[in-house]
């Protein structure tokens, strides 16, 4: 049988004292230990679809790059990822990708992470706004971004104003809470009008299904657009409109899976609002790859959303999920 | 004998609490917004309904055996993306059995891990069928790598998933018919088979029914073998509904179920119930989110009206034996 | 302050169908030892948990310390010194032997050390040594009668009532309390001590009193009774036409059991004949119940046969010993016997309904039909047939119990406590059911607590003792108290 | 002759309570894989994870204990973190403001108290619905988003370290357990809770009031469940509404999982801290191994089923022994 591994990378070298990881103090830390580099990627939850296509890029640049990864879920409960957080800080790892269920309750264990000479990541979420020394970079799209996206693009699309309704994702999840507010900050004061709004007891398309339908019934005619969280939610909110023989009302959704882009093709939906996987793994890697070199690197690289509507489905490769 | 008839019917009324409730829920809607008793909302309400009904009918089954199922979260999920998933190789029918047969095994297994151990009381049953959940879940999450299967993207056809889905005969959506098909049959065999008897028998009192030459474990695998094959016949139900299956498609129909079996008055004690009355509970339960959409209650609202009505129900539900 | 500790007068009590006391007065001085004698089902558990605040007296008066007492909870009795060692064991199963002494009293104790420190100290003054760690749930049935007494002297009692102590406790034990209740006397502290060993009663008691049917019968001191005239007045009935005329149909055996054997069984062999009733006698605990549950195969059972017309058979669940012609009416209604929230058609028929099935399908009016013959020839008292069961009275639901076996018609009916907690005339209807099922070829084994009653329907006796047969008798050539006698041990 | 009756007793308590076995097996497992597993680090962030679960199952331990159960704790810990944070940000000084929140969910216990003690009604389906409540009480309160706190006073006390390496929730921790142990093993109120979940009738004989005390332990469920949730606010710095979603089911199965029987009457606290130690070290195990969370999932369903069913199994053997 094996002793213990040597004592954790982190645990050793980190005095309670020292500031902030990320700088060119750190950069021959995390190499030291036969030279395996981990990256740790926690994610919300696997059970999304999203995410679980996310850790497929992971695993399949983690070679390009010379890293290990492993991924932790928190099953939607913070509590987990802070649990992921500690054992990434156990067992010495290098870097922590993380794209949290509650960005917010996740900063006293980024310091400590920090403390202990992690790099520490964010992955298509951001920090809440005051809190960015605690993390060393941030890669992709911010949720919030997807909701001002999908504004704005109705504002292009109907110059005269368009009422809207907005159906949500699982109540109090990140997600779901970014999406709305980006979406209602930007509509404020446009001549966009949001008939109804009402989230969904969890990620689920019967959800999204039901409350379409009861919101047929109150609004009838009236709705003119659709903003609805995520595509799959927005195939339920499609089959509510299909069986109420509405077929001309805009439909939006955010993920531009595989899902989106079939609805955005059969035309049923008009537009996805996409997050590229790939390119948000390829940065978060470089970033990581850089500050341990020492380098420069941008603190915030913003990965562009992807626009997919029938005009454009075409310039986009058929995503994997 | 006033006084006699104002008592029985307060007696009448304590007895059909639902059928009240119901009642006072529509009136007030009604008069709030009148759109509520429009006959687009109905159809509305009649389409929403789904997969609850086979849920809540399987559960009330279960209870009345004296027992609870947390396990359908599992076997929802399981059956839908099996379902879903093997229209290709298998054809829509191929696929819709297999889901509602898998089902029925996952059902059965659990109906054996519980007489195999011994569990004979709810508490215990709780927690295993629990883990069973789990189990169920985590093998659809590994089945599906956690991706949403749309039946829209099977080369096979899928006609019947769409006529169950949406498809109405008149203003009546197919899958009620074939619902209240299954509801009769199961009412049947609940008032009139022996099966259907000993399962009632259980929950009344286990040590009487097995003096008295009942085999009471095998009533214990019936009850969640039917829970399996409604959970596997509603995710098909569901598939159908949304054309998406999901591994985690399942949550919340446990909470949901159980709420609709005890507020149609079926004790949670066991050994009495009814089927009939479990679907006043579903409609019940269904309206009432219904009612709160339109009047434009929040969903955090309509979190608390459930829990609260859950807890009257109990509430009452056990007064009404004091 | 009188020099009567306890002066009870015309205490009266009733039960659903049942007259427990009636009008029962008895005066214990302070510093003597107080018998109670009757047979089972006499009244003086009734009384006892009376006096301890179990139950609410339905008339008459207590006195207790020269305190009027009307009302009284169990833990007001005991503070007032009045301490009771129940019959059924009234110990906490999953807690040690030092709590249970001190159940609720762990402030007065200082804690856990305190309570093992001043159980340990009464233990050893009765010469116990049950580690006080222990849990009750690991003790022997006589090392729980131990801690039952013990518990009873932890308080300063001035009187405390003994509901058999004896039942579970070995010779040796036996000696020990003898000592115990001496050292009490001489304190002064009174003592009522219930006991079927007649033994006991002769060697601690100082009056007696015997007890039937709730009344008093008489109260005398020990020395003036002789053990034949105690037994006599106990069993002795004079009430004309309480039993039918014994039936006498007996033919050739129907059961033989071969060395049943469980847990607390040993080598139970009997024959059982055709139009036969055998009666079972034993204290209670004795093990009759667990006989008929492992013959029937309710309970696990080993190395045993069972040959029923001189074929082995094979009985490992009650459906089994259904399909080979037996029948039970459980001891315990409410727990093994009813579906409380069934109607009482639906109580009557559940034995019967394999045979109304076709494909599956119950037939319903065949089913009511029956439920309608058994409700109109047992004559049970019910407003309809879709009644809930619960709200039967005792009797009656009893004989749902046994309609429900009748209509199939069982060759060999088991009774375990057929009559307990029913009215006199029901019994009489019961009796007469009993005579019709051997009058048309079957055989029944009964159960009864009641001497009385065995000896007048039996055809045959057998004592247990013990979980041991430790005599076979013929009631009609054997006197009440020889089988008294041999069930005692 | 010692060591033949020390390893009788070890072997016995590894036969009573499928945890300590459980643990057992995954800590010689992991002496054959290369991780950190053995590093007093991990083992003390181990217990930091571990911390507020144990804490919630202090409180629930004393309820089931008393035969009771309580599901409605995930709710409890969501809005008591909630409140505190609420009352906080509006100025409230912190030590107020926690006992507040704690407080509040003696309340909620207080009202579990008397629909289950007072009415005795069904523990686990009356708590479920009022956890269901409370979710959608915290969802109104804090419009379903998270809610930092505005105080960065009130971050340390979950976040900071004792003799530079003890991190201070597990210090809270082994407080709390301490005190729980004492209050349980100790006290008249401990024992009579004992008493009463192992057998109500001799409880009440023996002159216990078994109302109070059985209302009190949901009341110290409650408020040990709100005080929890102070702790988890304190670390994540921030209240919501979904921290609570998977606490009630998660802590009542640990529970159990410990030897802690629904029946009531046995177990302790110890048993629960075991019982709860071991989900958490499967977690780490499965985590520091790089497995796959699908098959964490699939392993924690296996662990309870298994750890469950074969408790009710020994059970059943035992009562049918011959
Ligand atoms: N709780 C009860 N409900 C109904 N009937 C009861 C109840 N308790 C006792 N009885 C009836 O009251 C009568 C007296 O019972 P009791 O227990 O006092 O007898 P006992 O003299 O103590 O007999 P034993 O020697 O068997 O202990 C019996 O007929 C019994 O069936
Ligand atoms: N489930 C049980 N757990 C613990 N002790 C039991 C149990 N069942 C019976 N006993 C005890 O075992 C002994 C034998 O019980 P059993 O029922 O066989 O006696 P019995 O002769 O039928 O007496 P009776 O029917 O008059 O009570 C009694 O002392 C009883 O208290
Ligand atoms: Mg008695
Ligand atoms: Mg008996």
């Amino acid at each position: 049988t094996s002793t213990p591994a040597e004592a954790p990378a982190g645990d050793k070298q980190a005095p309670a004292g020292e500031e902030q990881g990320g700088t060119d103090a750190d950069a021959d830390k995390p190499a030291d230990k036969d030279g395996e580099v981990k990256v740790a990627f926690i994610t919300q939850s696997l059970s999304n679809a999203s995410q679980a296509y996310a850790w497929t890029q992971f695993q399949k640049y983690a070679d390009d790059y010379g890293f290990t990864v492993t991924v932790f879920e928190e099953d939607y409960d913070a509590q987990n990822g802070v649990a992921a957080i500690g054992t990434c800080i156990a067992q010495g790892y290098t870097a922590i990708c993380i794209n949290p269920t509650d960005p917010s309750a996740m900063i006293p264990s980024f310091m400590e992470a920090q403390e202990a000479g992690i790099i520490v990541g964010m992955y298509s979420s951001e920090v809440p706004e005051g809190n960015e020394k605690y993390r060393d970079f941030m890669c992709g799209t911010d949720d919030y971004m997807a909701g001002e996206v999908a504004a704005q693009t109705l504002m292009e699309e109907f110059p005269d104003g368009v009422k809207v309704v907005q159906v949500g994702g699982q109540s109090g999840h990140s997600a779901q809470i970014k999406r709305n507010d980006g979406f209602v900050d930007t509509i404020k004061d446009t001549n966009i009008t949001l008939l109804d709004s009402k989230d969904c007891g969890a990620w689920a398309s019967e959800d999204a299904m039901a409350i379409m339908e009861d919101f047929i019934v109150a609004y009838g005619d009236e709705i003119q657009a659709v903003y609805c969280h995520w595509d799959v939610g927005a195939t339920g909110c499609i089959e509510a409109l299909k069986n109420a023989g509405m077929d001309d009302v805009y439909v939006i959704g955010v993920d531009g899976c595989s899902v989106g882009y079939d609805q955005v093709i059969e035309g049923t939906q008009a537009l996805s609002i996409g997050q590229s996987f790939s390119q948000m793994t390829q940065d978060a890697f470089d970033n990581i790859t850089k500050i341990m070199k020492g380098e420069d690197f941008d603190e915030v690289v913003w990965t562009k959303l992807d626009i997919v509507t029938k005009d454009t489905v075409n310039d986009f490769p058929y995503p994997e999920w | 004998m006033k006084r006699d008839i104002s008592a029985r019917f307060t007696r009448s009324l304590r007895n059909n609490l639902v059928l009240v409730g119901i009642i006072a829920l529509i009136v007030v809607t009604a008069i709030i917004e009148p759109k509520f008793i429009s006959s687009a909302n109905l159809t509305n309400v009649m389409r929403q309904l789904w997969p609850l009904p086979f849920i809540a009918l399987g559960m009330t089954f279960v209870i009345i055996g004296g027992f609870i199922d947390l396990s359908v979260v599992g076997m929802i999920s399981l059956s839908g993306v099996v379902a879903a998933s093997l229209i290709n190789p298998l054809g829509q029918v191929g696929a819709i059995l297999s889901g509602i047969l898998l089902g029925g095994m996952m059902g059965y297994l659990n109906g054996f891990v519980l007489t195999t151990v011994g569990a004979m009381i709810q508490a215990e049953v709780l927690f295993i069928t629990f883990g069973m959940s789990s189990i169920y879940t985590a093998i659809a999450l590994l089945l599906t790598n956690a991706e949403t299967l749309r039946i829209a993207r099977s080369t096979k056809p899928y006609n019947i998933f769409t006529a169950l889905g949406s498809g109405t005969v008149g203003m009546i959506p197919v899958v009620l018919i074939v619902f209240l098909v299954i509801l009769v049959i199961m009412h049947l065999f609940y008032k009139k088979t022996l099966a259907g008897r000993s399962i009632s028998l259980m929950g009344g009192n286990k040590e009487a029914a097995f003096l008295t030459g009942y085999n009471v474990k095998r009533s214990m695998r019936l009850v969640y073998t039917i829970s399996g094959i409604m959970s596997g016949m509603g995710a098909v139900s569901l598939v159908s509904r949304v054309t998406t299956a999901t591994a985690t498609s399942g949550i919340g129909y446990e909470t949901n179920a159980i709420l609709c079996v005890v507020v149609g008055g079926t004790s949670l004690k066991g050994g009495k119930g009814s089927v009939i009355r479990t679907m006043l509970g579903v409609l019940l339960v269904v309206l009432l989110g219904n009612c709160m959409n339109l009047l434009g209650l929040s969903t955090f609202m309509q979190t608390v009206m459930r829990g609260a009505v859950l807890v009257i129900a109990i509430w009452l539900d056990n007064r009404r034996e004091l | 302050m009188g020099e009567n500790i306890l002066v009870v007068k015309d205490v009266c009590k009733y039960f659903p169908g049942v007259t427990a006391l009636d009008n029962v007065s008895i005066e214990v001085p302070r510093g003597i030892v107080y018998g109670i004698v009757g047979e089972n089902g006499a009244g003086k558990s009734t009384l006892m948990k009376i006096l301890s605040g179990v139950y609410e007296k339905d008339g008459g008066t207590v006195v207790f310390n020269g305190e009027t007492i009307e009302h009284t909870t169990p833990i007001q009795a005991l503070q007032r010194g009045l301490s009771i060692i129940y019959q059924e064991f009234n110990l906490v199963n999953s807690m040690t032997v030092g709590e249970n002494i001190f159940l609720g009293r762990f402030k007065e104790n200082r804690g856990m050390r305190g309570t093992h420190k001043k159980a340990r100290e009464l233990l050893d003054s009765i010469g116990s040594t049950i580690n006080t760690y222990t849990m009750v749930g690991d003790l022997s049935a006589s090392e729980m009668q131990m801690v039952e007494i013990t518990k009873a002297l932890s308080f300063d009692s001035k009187l405390i009532i003994m509901d058999e102590p004896s039942s579970s406790l070995t010779s040796e034990e036996l000696k020990r309390l003898g000592i115990i209740i001496n050292q009490l006397r001489d304190k002064g502290i009174s003592i009522i001590y219930i006991s079927h060993k007649l033994d006991e009663i002769f060697e601690y008691c100082d009056i007696v009193t015997i007890l039937r049917d709730g009344r008093v019968i008489d109260t005398k001191p020990v020395g003036e009774y002789t053990r034949n005239e105690m037994i006599a007045k106990m069993v002795g009935r004079t009430i004309e036409n309480e039993f039918p005329p014994r039936a006498h149909f007996v033919a050739e055996p129907l059961l033989e059991v071969r060395n049943l054997n469980t847990k607390k069984l040993k080598d139970i062999n009997f024959t059982l004949h055709r139009g036969e009733i055998l009666g079972l006698v034993g204290l209670v605990g004795a093990g009759r119940t667990e006989i008929i549950r492992a013959l029937y195969g309710a309970d696990k059972a080993r190395g045993h046969k069972i040959f029923l017309r001189g074929k082995p058979v094979n009985i490992r669940n009650p459906k089994q010993a259904m399909r080979a012609g037996m029948g039970l009416v459980p001891e315990d209604r409410k727990h093994e016997g009813l579906i409380l929230p069934f109607s009482v058609e639906g109580n009557i028929t559940m034995a019967s309904l394999e045979a109304l099935t076709k494909y599956g399908i119950v037939n319903r009016a065949a089913e009511r039909d029956i439920a309608k013959r058994q409700i109109d020839s047992l004559s049970i008292k019910t407003p309809t047939q879709t009644t809930k069961m619960i709200s039967l009275s005792g009797g009656n639901q009893q004989k749902c119990i046994v309609g429900r076996w009748l209509e199939i018609e069982p060759d060999i009916l088991i009774l375990d406590e057929p009559t307990r907690g029913i009215d006199v005339g029901a019994k009489y209807e019961i009796y007469l059911l009993m005579n019709k099922i051997v009058e048309s070829g079957g055989a029944i084994i009964m159960i009864s607590s009641e001497l009385p009653e065995v000896l007048n329907m039996s055809n045959r006796v057998l004592t247990i003792c013990e979980g041991r047969i430790t005599g076979e008798f013929k009631p009609e050539e054997s006197s009440a108290e020889e089988i008294m006698e041999r069930a005692i041990g | 002759m010692n060591i033949k009756i020390a390893s009788q007793r070890v072997w016995g308590t590894i036969s009573k309570q499928g945890a300590v076995l459980a643990i057992l097996v995954l800590m010689i497992m992991m002496l054959f894989f290369k991780t950190n597993f053995y590093t007093a680090y991990n083992w003390l962030d181990m217990l930091r994870s571990a911390a507020i679960l144990e804490i919630v199952a202090f409180g629930v331990t004393v309820a089931v204990i008393c035969g009771g159960c309580d599901l409605s704790v995930g709710g409890t810990l969501s809005f008591g973190g909630i409140a505190a944070i609420l009352l906080i940000n509006i100025g409230f000084p912190i030590w107020l403001a926690i006992i507040i929140a704690v407080l509040g969910g003696a309340f909620v216990g207080f009202i579990n108290g008397f629909l289950v003690v007072h009415q005795k009604t069904e523990p686990f389906i009356i708590t479920l619905g009022m956890g269901m409540l409370l979710k959608g009480v915290c969802q109104v309160l804090t419009d379903a988003h998270p809610l930092p706190s505005k105080v960065p006073a009130f971050m340390e006390i979950s976040n900071s370290k004792f003799f530079a390496s003890i991190p201070s929730l597990v210090v809270y921790m082994v407080i709390l357990f301490a005190a729980f142990h004492y209050l349980m093993r100790y006290t008249s109120f401990g024992r009579n809770c004992y008493a009463i979940g192992g057998n109500y009738e001799v409880a009440e004989y023996s002159g216990i009031k078994v109302i109070p005390t059985k209302w009190a332990a949901f009341i110290i469920s409650g408020a040990t469940a709100a005080l929890a949730g102070v702790l988890l606010a304190s670390r994540m710095n921030t209240g919501s509404s979904v921290y609570g979603d998977n606490t009630g089911m998660l802590v009542n199965c640990g529970v159990v999982i410990g030897g802690t029987s629904f029946a009531g009457g046995v177990g302790g606290i110890r048993e629960s801290f075991i019982g709860l130690f071991v989900i958490q070290i499967l977690i780490n195990c499965m985590s520091m191994l790089g497995l796959d969370s699908y098959y964490q999932k699939l392993f924690e369903g296996i662990l309870i089923v298994t750890i469950i069913g074969l408790d009710c199994f020994f059970r059943m053997r035992k009562r049918e022994s011959v």
